[in-house]
C-alpha cells in the first residue's frame, strides 16, 4: 500500500497528514514544535503513520510546508504555505476562488484560479498591527487565554472600537476601555472587528471573489466568521473544527502525491 | 459687552464659514453644469492665472483635509488603500483619489473632475499627485518648476544672474501655462483681467499679514493654529477675488479690535503659554487636539502652516500691475523659495518668529503623511533648542489618517510639555528672589 | 508622623512609594497592572502602607502618575511620568543631567537641570519598537524568564544583527535565527543592542548631557545595562531600585505639595 | 586571453582598487563585492588620503562628467546597511532609510567628503540640504534637475544650472575644467555607459552567466571609483563572463524594479537570483541615465543637459509628459523578454509606493505576472519575499 505525506511545519505546532492512494487522508498527527524542527515532524509524522498503520516505508513521498519546511530533512519536496494552503483548501472547498489565510503574526490573502493553482496573493506587511497576535495580546491582557475568546465574544452587546495601528498601542487603548468600564466581550468583538476589517482590506488587494474560504488558527473563532460573512456579504467556508489547523499539511500531502504521479508519468 | 463687541469678536470665523460653504455651493453647482475646473495647489498657488481664464479653482488639498475634518478620511482612504495605495503615503492624496474614483463626492457636495491640472514643484508629490489624473481623465497636466534655494541661507550660492535667470525660467513657463489655458478655453489671454486679479491679491496680502502680525498682542488675538487655519482656507480658496479681499479687511477690523480691548481666545488669558506651531494641523482631532493646548492655556501665536500654505501672501511682496504677467512669475518664484526655506532651512525662520511673537514653547508636529514639511523638524528643532531658552514638543501623527492618532500618546507628551512650561514660569517669577522656607529642596537647581 | 505618597500605574506593573517627611521611603510595593487598573493602583498603595506599617490618615498627599495615572482614584494630582522621573532620577543621583526610562511600551529621553526640572524630552512615537517590550516578546519566543535574558545575552559573542523593529515581530524573528544554527546568546545579544541602538537615538535626540541615569523596568536587566554603557561609552547611574524612580518622583512632589508650600511641577523648588 | 596578460599601463588616473586579476573572474568579483559592501568606503578613503577631492551626489543622477573635468571623484551617495546611532536622531519616524544612513555615513567620519549635492528628487531628499548644512562643516548643496522637461526652456536653464556646478566644483579644486576637458569626461564616460550596456546586454541574452547580484556589484562599483578604473575593470571582467560555463536553468525571466534610490541588500538580490533569472532593472538607474553616447560637438554642458533630458531614461522621481511611467515599465519588460515583474520599493519611499499602484494597474491590464514587495536595505531575512517567489516557481512546478 502506497502513502503519501504532507508535513507542516508551524511556528507553534508541527501537523502532519497520510494520504492514502486512493488520495483519502488515512492519517494525521499534530505536536508542538519546539526548537528542533526535524525532530518534531519526524515526530508527527509518526502520529499520523500510527493512525494509518502504515510504516514509515509505506510513505512514497514527503511534502514539507510551513515556516520550518527546510529544516525537514526527509522530505522529498516542499512547499511554501501559500501553495500549501491553497491546494488543502481547494480540497475541503473545491469551488473556493479566494482564500484568507490569518495566523499567529502573518496574514495572507490568496487568489486562486479555476484549476487551484496560486494567481496572486499579498502578505501583510513587517508589523503585527492587525494579525492574530493583535488578538492574542489584547485577550491575554484581559486575562483570558485564548481558548476562552470564542464564547466570551459571543456575549458581546455593545462591541467597542480598537484601532491602534501597532499591536501594543491597542494595548493602551484596552486599557482605557477597560478602566472606562467597558466590558470584556465588548472589547474583544472590538479587536475581532479591525482585524476583520484589515482582513478583507488585504483580500480586496488580490481582487477577491467568492467563494471565500478562511484557514489559519484564528479563524476557529465562530464570531470570527460571522463578523467576516457581514463584512464580505457573503457566505465563507470554514473548515471543520477538526480539520482548520491540518489545511496546509492536506495541501503538502497532495502535493507530494501529484508531484510522485507526475515525476512517474 | 456691547453691541459692537458682539458684532465683531468672532466675525471671522462665522462669516469664513459662510464663504467657504458658498464656495463649495459653487463647486457643486459647476460639477452638475459640467463647467470646466483647474485643478491647483495652496504652496506656488496659480490661482490668480486660472481666474483669469474663468475657470473654476479646485484646491484637492483643501478637499481631502476636509473629509477629515468632516470626520470621514478613513473611507476615502481606505477605498484608495484598497486600490493599492499604502498605509505610508500623503493621505491628501489617497483621499482625493478615493473623491476621484466617487465621482467627486464630498462632505461639502460635489467636486468637478479636473480639465487641467497646474502645479509647481512646491512640494514633490504634487507631482505624483497629478500623474494620477493625467492617466484618470488623460488631461494636460502643466508643472511650473521653480527652482528653489540651493543652499541655507547665509551660504547662498546664488549669485544675482543665476536668480535672474530662474526669473526667466519660471517666467517663460508661465508663458507656455497661458498658452495651454488658451488652448483648453478656446479663449484669448486677457491682461487686464489678470491684473485686476493681481490688484485684489495685493489687497488681500496687506490685509492677511496684518492679521499675522497683529497676534504679536498680547494676550493673543487668535488661535493660528485653530482660527488661523480657518482664515487660511479663505485665502487659498478665494484668492484674487473682491469678497476674498473684503473678507481679510474686516478681519483685520476685527482683530485691532481685540488688540484694542485684550480679547483673547483664552478664558483665562493671563496665564497664557505663547506657543509657535510647526507643522500641519491635526485634523482627525481637530479641535480635540485644540482643546490639548487650549485646556492648559496654550495659545498658537504664530503657526508655519500660515506661511507655507498661504501661497505667498505671507511675504512682503506685491504684485507689480505694470507688468502683471512679469511680476506673476517673479510672486510664484518667490514664494514656492521661501516655503522651501521654510521648511529646509526653517531653523532661521523659527527664531525669527519665536522672537517676534515672544513665544514661551515650540510644538512640532510631524505628520506620517507629509515628508515636505516634517522631514527637517527633529533636526531643526536641536537648533531652536540651542538657540532660545524655549520648551520644544515633538509630537508625531497625522493630519489625515485616525489610526496613527493615539489621543492617549498625544496626550501624555502635551500634559508633560505645559507642566514644564509652567514650573519654568513660576521659576522665571521667582528668579532673584530669596530663597523661601523648604529651599534647600532646590540647592543643587541653578 | 506624616506622610506622602507616588503611585506609579505603568501599562505592565504598578508601583507604588510612601516617603515621610524628611523624604525617606518609609514603605514600597510592585504589582503586576493586569486588566483592573483602578485595583492595581489601590492594592499597590495599600501594600506600601503595611509594608512600611503607616496608616492611610497618615498620608498627607498622593500623586499618581504613569499610564493610569488618571485611574488613581484616590490621588490627590496627577503628573506625568516624565516629570516625575526626573525628579526622582535628580534625587536619586543629583548629578543627573539625562535620564533614560525604558518602559514597557514607551522609551523616554529626557534632559534635565540638576535638581530635575525638565529642559526637553523625546519619546518612541509611531510604534513600540525599540521598548522593553521587545524583550518580552524574545523571552516569549525562547520560552525564558524576562529575568534569564540578561545573564544570557551577557554571554553572547557575536550578536545577530535583528532586523525587524515590530515588537511582535521579534517573536519570529527570534525563532528563524534559532532556525538558522545561530547562538541564543548571540541572538539575545543582537536584540538587546537593537533596543539600546533605537534608545540611543532618542538619547541623542534630547543630547547627551552629564551623568545619564537609567530608570524603569529594563534596569534590572544587567545586559542592557552593559550594553548602553558600551554603546554610550560612559556607564549610566543605576540602583536596585530604580524600577521605583518614577514612584519616589511622584512620591516626594506629593510631600511637597504636602508642605503647603508652592511647588513647581516638576522640580524640587520651594517658593513661599 | 590568458588572466596573466595584465591591463595597459595607462597611468593618466589613479587606481583605487586592487584587484587579484591573476585570480581569475571570480576571485576579482568576489574582491569587487567585498569593496563594494565595505561600509568604511576604502576606494574614497585611498583617493583622500593622495590629497583627492571628494564630491558626494545623492541619488537619482548626477552629471559626474562635471565633477570629473574638474578633478573631483563624485561618489554615488547610497546610503549603507550600517546601525544609526546618530542619524536616527535627525529624522522623524516616517522616513526612508537611505536618507538617514547617508547622513550616518558622513557623521561617523565613514565617507568624508568636501562637498554634498542633492536634489529635489523627492521631498526627503531636498531636505537633505538643510539637514546636511546643520550637521555638516562640508558645503552642501541642491542641483535643481528640471522637474518640468517639457518646457522648451528646460535645456537652456539647465544648462545654466549645470555651469553654477561646475563653477562651485571648479572652487573646490581649485581646478578649471575647460571644454576639452569636459569634452574627455564625456568620452570616458560615454565609454563607461556603453560598457554598461553591455554587462546588460550579456543579462538579457544570457543571464545564466550572470546573476543579478555579480551584475550588481560590477555596476555600482562605477559610483566609487574614476570611471577610467572602472572602464578597465569591465573591459577586463565582460570577455571573461561571455567565457564562463554555466549551464542554462529552467528559471523564471523577471524584470526587478523599484531600486532607483535606496538599494536592496545584496542578499536580497542573492535570494531573487536562486528562483529567477533578473533580466532588466532599474538599479542605480542614474549611473545609466543616459541612453546613447552624449555628442562631443558643440559645449559639452549643454550636450549633457539635453541629453539628461531628451535621451534619458526614467523613474518614479522625474515627471515628463513623454514617459509615462508604467508605459515605460511595460516596455522595460517587453524589451527584455521577461515573464515576469517583482516591482518593489523601499520602506516610507513615497515616489517609489505611489508608483507601484500605477505599476500593478498597468501589469494587470498587460496580464504580466508580478508581485509587490517592499524593502529595506538593512534588513536580513528575506523570508516574504522568498515565500513568494517558491510560490511563483512552485506554479509551474506543480502544475
Amino acid at each position: 500500500m502506497n502513502f503519501f505525506a504532507g508535513i507542516d511545519v508551524g511556528s507553534t505546532y508541527t501537523k502532519a497528514i497520510v494520504l492514502d492512494e486512493s488520495g483519502a487522508i488515512a492519517g494525521r498527527g499534530i505536536q508542538a514544535t519546539g526548537f528542533k524542527l526535524d525532530a518534531a515532524a519526524e515526530a508527527t509524522l509518526a502520529v499520523a503513520l500510527d493512525e494509518t498503520g502504515a510504516s514509515r516505508d509505506d510513505v512514497r513521498y514527503i511534502a514539507s510546508t510551513g515556516y520550518g519546511r527546510n529544516q525537514v530533512s526527509f522530505r522529498d519536496v516542499q512547499a511554501t504555505d501559500l501553495t500549501a494552503q491553497s491546494w488543502g483548501t481547494r480540497h475541503l472547498f473545491p469551488n473556493t476562488s479566494t482564500v484568507l489565510d490569518v495566523g499567529g503574526q502573518t496574514m495572507k490573502a490568496i487568489r486562486l484560479d479555476e484549476s487551484g493553482a496560486v494567481r496572486s496573493f499579498r502578505l501583510n506587511d513587517k508589523c503585527a498591527a492587525g494579525t492574530g497576535a493583535f488578538l492574542e495580546k489584547t485577550a491575554r491582557y484581559l486575562g483570558y487565554p485564548i481558548r476562552e475568546i470564542g464564547p466570551l465574544v459571543e456575549f458581546a452587546k455593545d462591541p467597542v472600537p480598537i484601532s491602534g495601528v501597532c499591536a501594543v498601542f491597542a494595548e493602551s487603548e484596552v486599557i482605557n476601555h477597560v478602566s472606562n468600564g467597558a466590558q470584556p466581550a465588548d472589547i474583544m468583538h472590538g479587536a475581532m472587528e479591525s482585524l476583520v476589517e484589515r482582513s478583507v482590506r488585504l483580500m480586496k488587494r488580490v481582487q477577491m471573489e467568492p467563494e471565500f474560504t478562511l484557514v489559519g488558527g484564528i479563524m476557529r473563532f465562530p464570531t470570527m466568521v460571522r463578523i467576516m460573512g457581514e463584512q464580505l456579504g457573503e457566505e465563507v467556508n470554514v473548515p471543520p473544527e477538526d480539520m482548520v489547523q491540518f489545511t496546509g499539511a492536506i495541501g503538502a500531502a497532495i502535493l507530494a502525491r501529484k508531484r510522485l504521479e507526475k515525476l512517474a508519468a | 459687552m456691547t453691541a459692537t463687541t458682539e458684532d465683531i469678536v468672532g466675525r471671522g470665523a462665522r462669516d469664513g464659514g459662510e464663504l467657504f460653504r458658498n464656495w463649495y455651493d459653487g463647486l457643486t453647482t459647476a460639477a452638475a453644469k459640467n463647467e470646466k475646473a483647474a485643478y491647483v495647489f495652496v504652496m506656488g498657488s496659480l490661482a490668480e492665472i486660472v481666474r483669469t481664464f474663468d475657470l473654476h479653482c479646485v484646491f484637492p488639498e483643501i478637499n481631502s483635509l476636509q473629509t477629515a475634518v468632516r470626520h470621514c478620511s478613513d473611507e476615502y482612504l481606505s477605498l484608495a488603500e484598497d486600490h493599492g495605495f499604502s498605509p505610508d503615503v500623503c493621505g491628501y492624496v489617497k483621499a482625493d483619489y478615493a473623491l476621484q474614483l466617487r465621482g467627486g463626492e464630498h462632505p461639502m457636495g460635489r467636486i468637478p473632475p479636473p480639465s487641467i491640472a497646474v502645479q509647481t514643484n512646491a512640494c514633490n508629490t504634487y507631482l505624483k499627485w497629478s500623474e494620477i489624473w493625467e492617466r484618470m481623465y488623460d488631461i494636460p497636466v502643466v508643472t511650473v518648476d521653480v527652482p528653489g534655494s540651493r543652499s541655507a541661507p547665509g551660504t547662498a550660492v546664488l549669485s544675482g544672474e543665476s536668480v535672474e535667470r530662474d526669473r526667466q525660467y519660471v517666467l517663460y513657463q508661465i508663458k507656455e501655462l497661458i498658452s495651454h489655458l488658451e488652448t483648453l478655453t478656446g479663449k484669448k489671454f486677457d491682461v487686464d483681467r489678470l491684473r485686476e486679479v493681481l490688484r485684489l491679491t495685493n489687497r488681500m496680502g496687506r490685509a492677511w499679514r496684518r492679521v499675522l502680525e497683529l497676534n504679536r498682542a498680547r494676550p493673543a488675538v487668535f488661535d493660528a493654529m485653530m482660527e488661523g487655519t480657518i482664515y487660511l482656507g479663505v485665502a487659498n480658496a478665494l484668492r484674487g477675488t473682491e469678497e476674498g479681499a473684503v473678507y481679510f479687511e474686516n478681519l483685520v477690523e476685527e482683530m485691532e479690535y481685540k488688540a484694542e480691548h485684550s480679547i483673547s481666545p483664552l478664558v483665562d488669558h493671563d496665564k497664557e503659554h505663547r506657543l509657535v506651531f510647526v507643522g500641519v494641523p491635526c485634523y482627525p482631532i481637530f479641535r480635540r487636539f485644540y482643546q490639548l493646548f487650549s485646556e492648559w492655556g496654550g495659545v498658537f501665536v504664530s503657526s508655519t502652516y500660515t506661511w507655507f500654505a498661504s501661497g505667498g501672501l505671507n511675504l512682503d511682496f506685491e504684485y507689480d500691475l505694470e507688468n502683471p504677467v512679469e511680476s506673476l512669475a517673479e510672486g510664484v518664484m518667490l514664494s514656492v523659495q521661501r516655503a522651501g526655506d521654510s521648511m529646509l532651512f526653517h531653523d532661521k525662520y523659527l527664531l525669527d518668529g519665536i522672537d517676534e511673537f515672544g513665544a514661551d514653547g515650540v510644538v512640532y508636529h510631524p505628520i506620517k503623511s507629509c515628508r515636505t514639511v516634517s522631514t527637517s523638524l527633529a533636526d531643526s528643532r536641536r537648533v531652536v533648542l540651542a538657540e532660545r531658552d524655549v520648551l520644544c514638543l515633538y509630537i508625531e501623527s497625522d493630519m489625515m489618517d485616525k489610526r496613527v492618532v493615539s489621543e492617549a500618546q498625544l496626550k501624555n507628551r502635551i500634559d508633560a510639555f505645559f507642566e514644564g512650561l509652567e514650573s519654568r514660569r513660576i521659576r522665571k517669577a521667582t528668579a532673584g528672589t530669596a530663597a523661601a522656607p523648604g529651599a534647600e529642596q532646590s540647592a543643587t537647581t541653578p | 508622623m506624616a506622610y506622602a505618597a507616588g503611585v506609579d500605574v505603568g501599562s505592565t506593573q504598578t508601583k507604588a512609594i510612601v516617603v515621610d517627611e524628611e523624604g525617606n521611603i518609609a514603605g514600597r510595593a510592585l504589582l503586576p497592572t493586569g486588566a483592573n487598573v483602578v485595583q492595581a493602583a489601590q492594592h499597590a498603595f495599600e501594600e506600601a502602607l503595611s509594608a512600611g506599617d503607616v496608616h492611610e490618615e497618615d498620608v498627607g498627599f498622593v500623586i499618581g502618575t504613569g499610564y493610569g495615572r488618571y485611574r488613581v482614584e484616590f490621588g490627590d494630582a496627577q503628573i506625568t511620568e516624565i516629570v516625575c522621573h526626573s525628579r526622582g532620577a535628580a534625587h536619586m543621583f543629583p548629578e543627573t543631567e539625562t535620564v533614560l526610562d525604558m518602559g514597557g511600551q514607551d522609551t523616554k529621553a529626557i534632559r534635565i537641570r540638576k535638581g530635575g526640572d525638565v529642559i526637553d524630552f523625546c519619546m518612541n512615537d509611531k510604534c513600540a519598537a525599540g521598548t522593553g517590550r521587545f524583550l518580552q516578546s524574545a523571552a516569549a519566543a525562547l520560552e525564558m524568564e524576562l529575568s534569564e535574558l540578561g545573564p544570557a545575552a551577557l554571554r553572547g559573542q557575536r550578536p545577530v544583527k535583528i532586523s525587524t523593529t515590530c515588537t511582535v515581530f521579534a517573536e519570529s524573528e527570534v525563532l528563524s535565527w534559532l532556525a538558522r544554527g545561530k547562538k541564543m546568546e548571540d541572538i539575545l545579544l543582537g536584540v538587546h543592542r537593537s533596543i539600546s541602538t533605537r534608545s540611543i537615538a532618542l538619547l541623542r535626540r534630547v543630547g547627551i548631557e552629564g551623568e545619564i541615569t537609567f530608570t524603569g523596568g529594563v534596569t534590572k536587566n544587567d545586559a542592557m545595562v552593559a550594553v548602553l554603557d558600551e554603546m554610550l561609552g560612559t556607564s549610566l547611574n543605576v540602583s536596585d531600585d530604580s524600577h521605583y524612580i518614577g514612584a519616589l518622583g511622584a512620591a516626594l512632589l506629593a510631600l511637597e505639595r504636602m508642605r503647603g508650600a508652592r511647588v513647581t511641577a516638576d522640580t524640587g523648588e520651594v517658593v513661599a | 586571453m590568458s588572466d596573466a596578460q595584465r591591463l595597459p599601463a595607462s597611468d593618466d588616473f589613479v587606481r583605487l582598487m586592487d584587484l587579484p586579476f591573476e585570480g581569475g573572474l571570480n576571485e576579482v568579483l568576489h574582491e569587487c563585492r567585498e569593496i563594494l559592501e565595505d561600509t568604511d568606503f576604502p576606494t574614497v578613503k585611498k583617493w583622500r588620503e593622495q590629497g583627492g577631492k571628494v564630491m558626494g551626489h545623492f541619488q537619482v543622477y548626477f552629471p559626474e562628467e562635471l565633477a570629473h573635468a574638474a578633478g573631483i571623484l563624485p561618489v554615488k551617495i547610497r546610503g549603507a546597511p550600517v546601525d544609526r546611532e546618530i542619524a536616527d536622531s535627525r529624522f522623524g519616524s516616517y522616513m526612508c532609510s537611505i536618507l538617514r544612513s547617508s547622513l550616518e555615513i558622513a557623521m561617523t567620519g565613514r565617507l568624508e567628503m568636501d562637498m554634498f549635492v542633492t536634489h529635489p528628487i523627492c521631498d526627503g531628499a531636498r531636505n537633505l540640504a538643510g539637514i546636511w548644512s546643520r550637521n555638516r562643516p562640508e558645503p552642501a548643496q541642491i542641483l535643481y534637475l528640471p522637474q518640468n522637461p517639457n518646457s522648451a526652456f528646460a535645456s537652456t536653464w539647465l544648462t545654466q544650472e549645470y555651469r553654477r556646478v561646475l563653477a562651485d566644483l571648479e572652487a573646490i579644486s581649485g581646478q578649471v575644467a575647460t571644454d576639452a576637458d569636459l569634452r574627455a569626461s564625456t568620452e570616458i564616460f560615454n565609454k563607461n555607459r556603453a560598457l554598461l550596456r553591455e554587462v546588460y546586454q550579456i543579462k538579457r541574452e544570457t543571464p545564466w552567466l550572470l546573476p543579478i547580484h555579480e551584475a550588481y556589484v560590477l555596476v555600482a562599483l562605477g559610483g566609487l571609483v574614476q570611471r577610467e578604473e572602472h572602464n578597465e575593470l569591465l573591459e577586463w571582467v565582460l570577455p571573461r563572463i561571455r567565457e564562463r560555463d554555466a549551464r542554462q536553468q529552467d528559471k523564471m525571466r523577471v524584470v526587478f524594479e523599484g531600486g532607483f534610490c535606496e538599494q536592496p541588500p545584496l542578499d536580497l538580490l542573492r535570494a531573487i537570483a536562486e528562483f529567477c533569472y533578473v533580466v532588466d532593472d532599474d538599479l542605480l538607474i542614474g549611473l545609466r541615465w543616459l541612453l546613447s553616447d552624449v555628442p562631443l560637438e558643440g559645449d559639452p554642458v549643454n550636450s549633457l543637459a539635453v541629453a539628461y533630458l531628451d535621451d534619458s531614461s526614467y523613474s518614479p522621481v522625474q515627471h515628463d509628459l513623454r514617459k509615462p511611467k508604467e508605459k515605460m515599465l511595460l516596455a522595460r519588460i517587453r524589451g527584455a523578454g521577461a515573464e515576469a515583474a517583482i516591482v518593489s520599493a523601499a520602506k516610507m519611499c513615497e515616489p517609489g509606493l505611489d508608483e507601484l499602484v500605477a505599476y500593478s494597474q498597468a501589469l494587470d491590464e498587460a496580464g504580466t505576472a508580478y508581485f509587490v514587495t517592499e524593502f529595506e536595505e538593512r534588513m536580513s531575512s528575506f523570508d516574504h519575499l522568498q515565500i513568494q517567489l517558491e510560490t511563483f516557481v512552485e506554479n509551474l512546478l506543480f502544475n
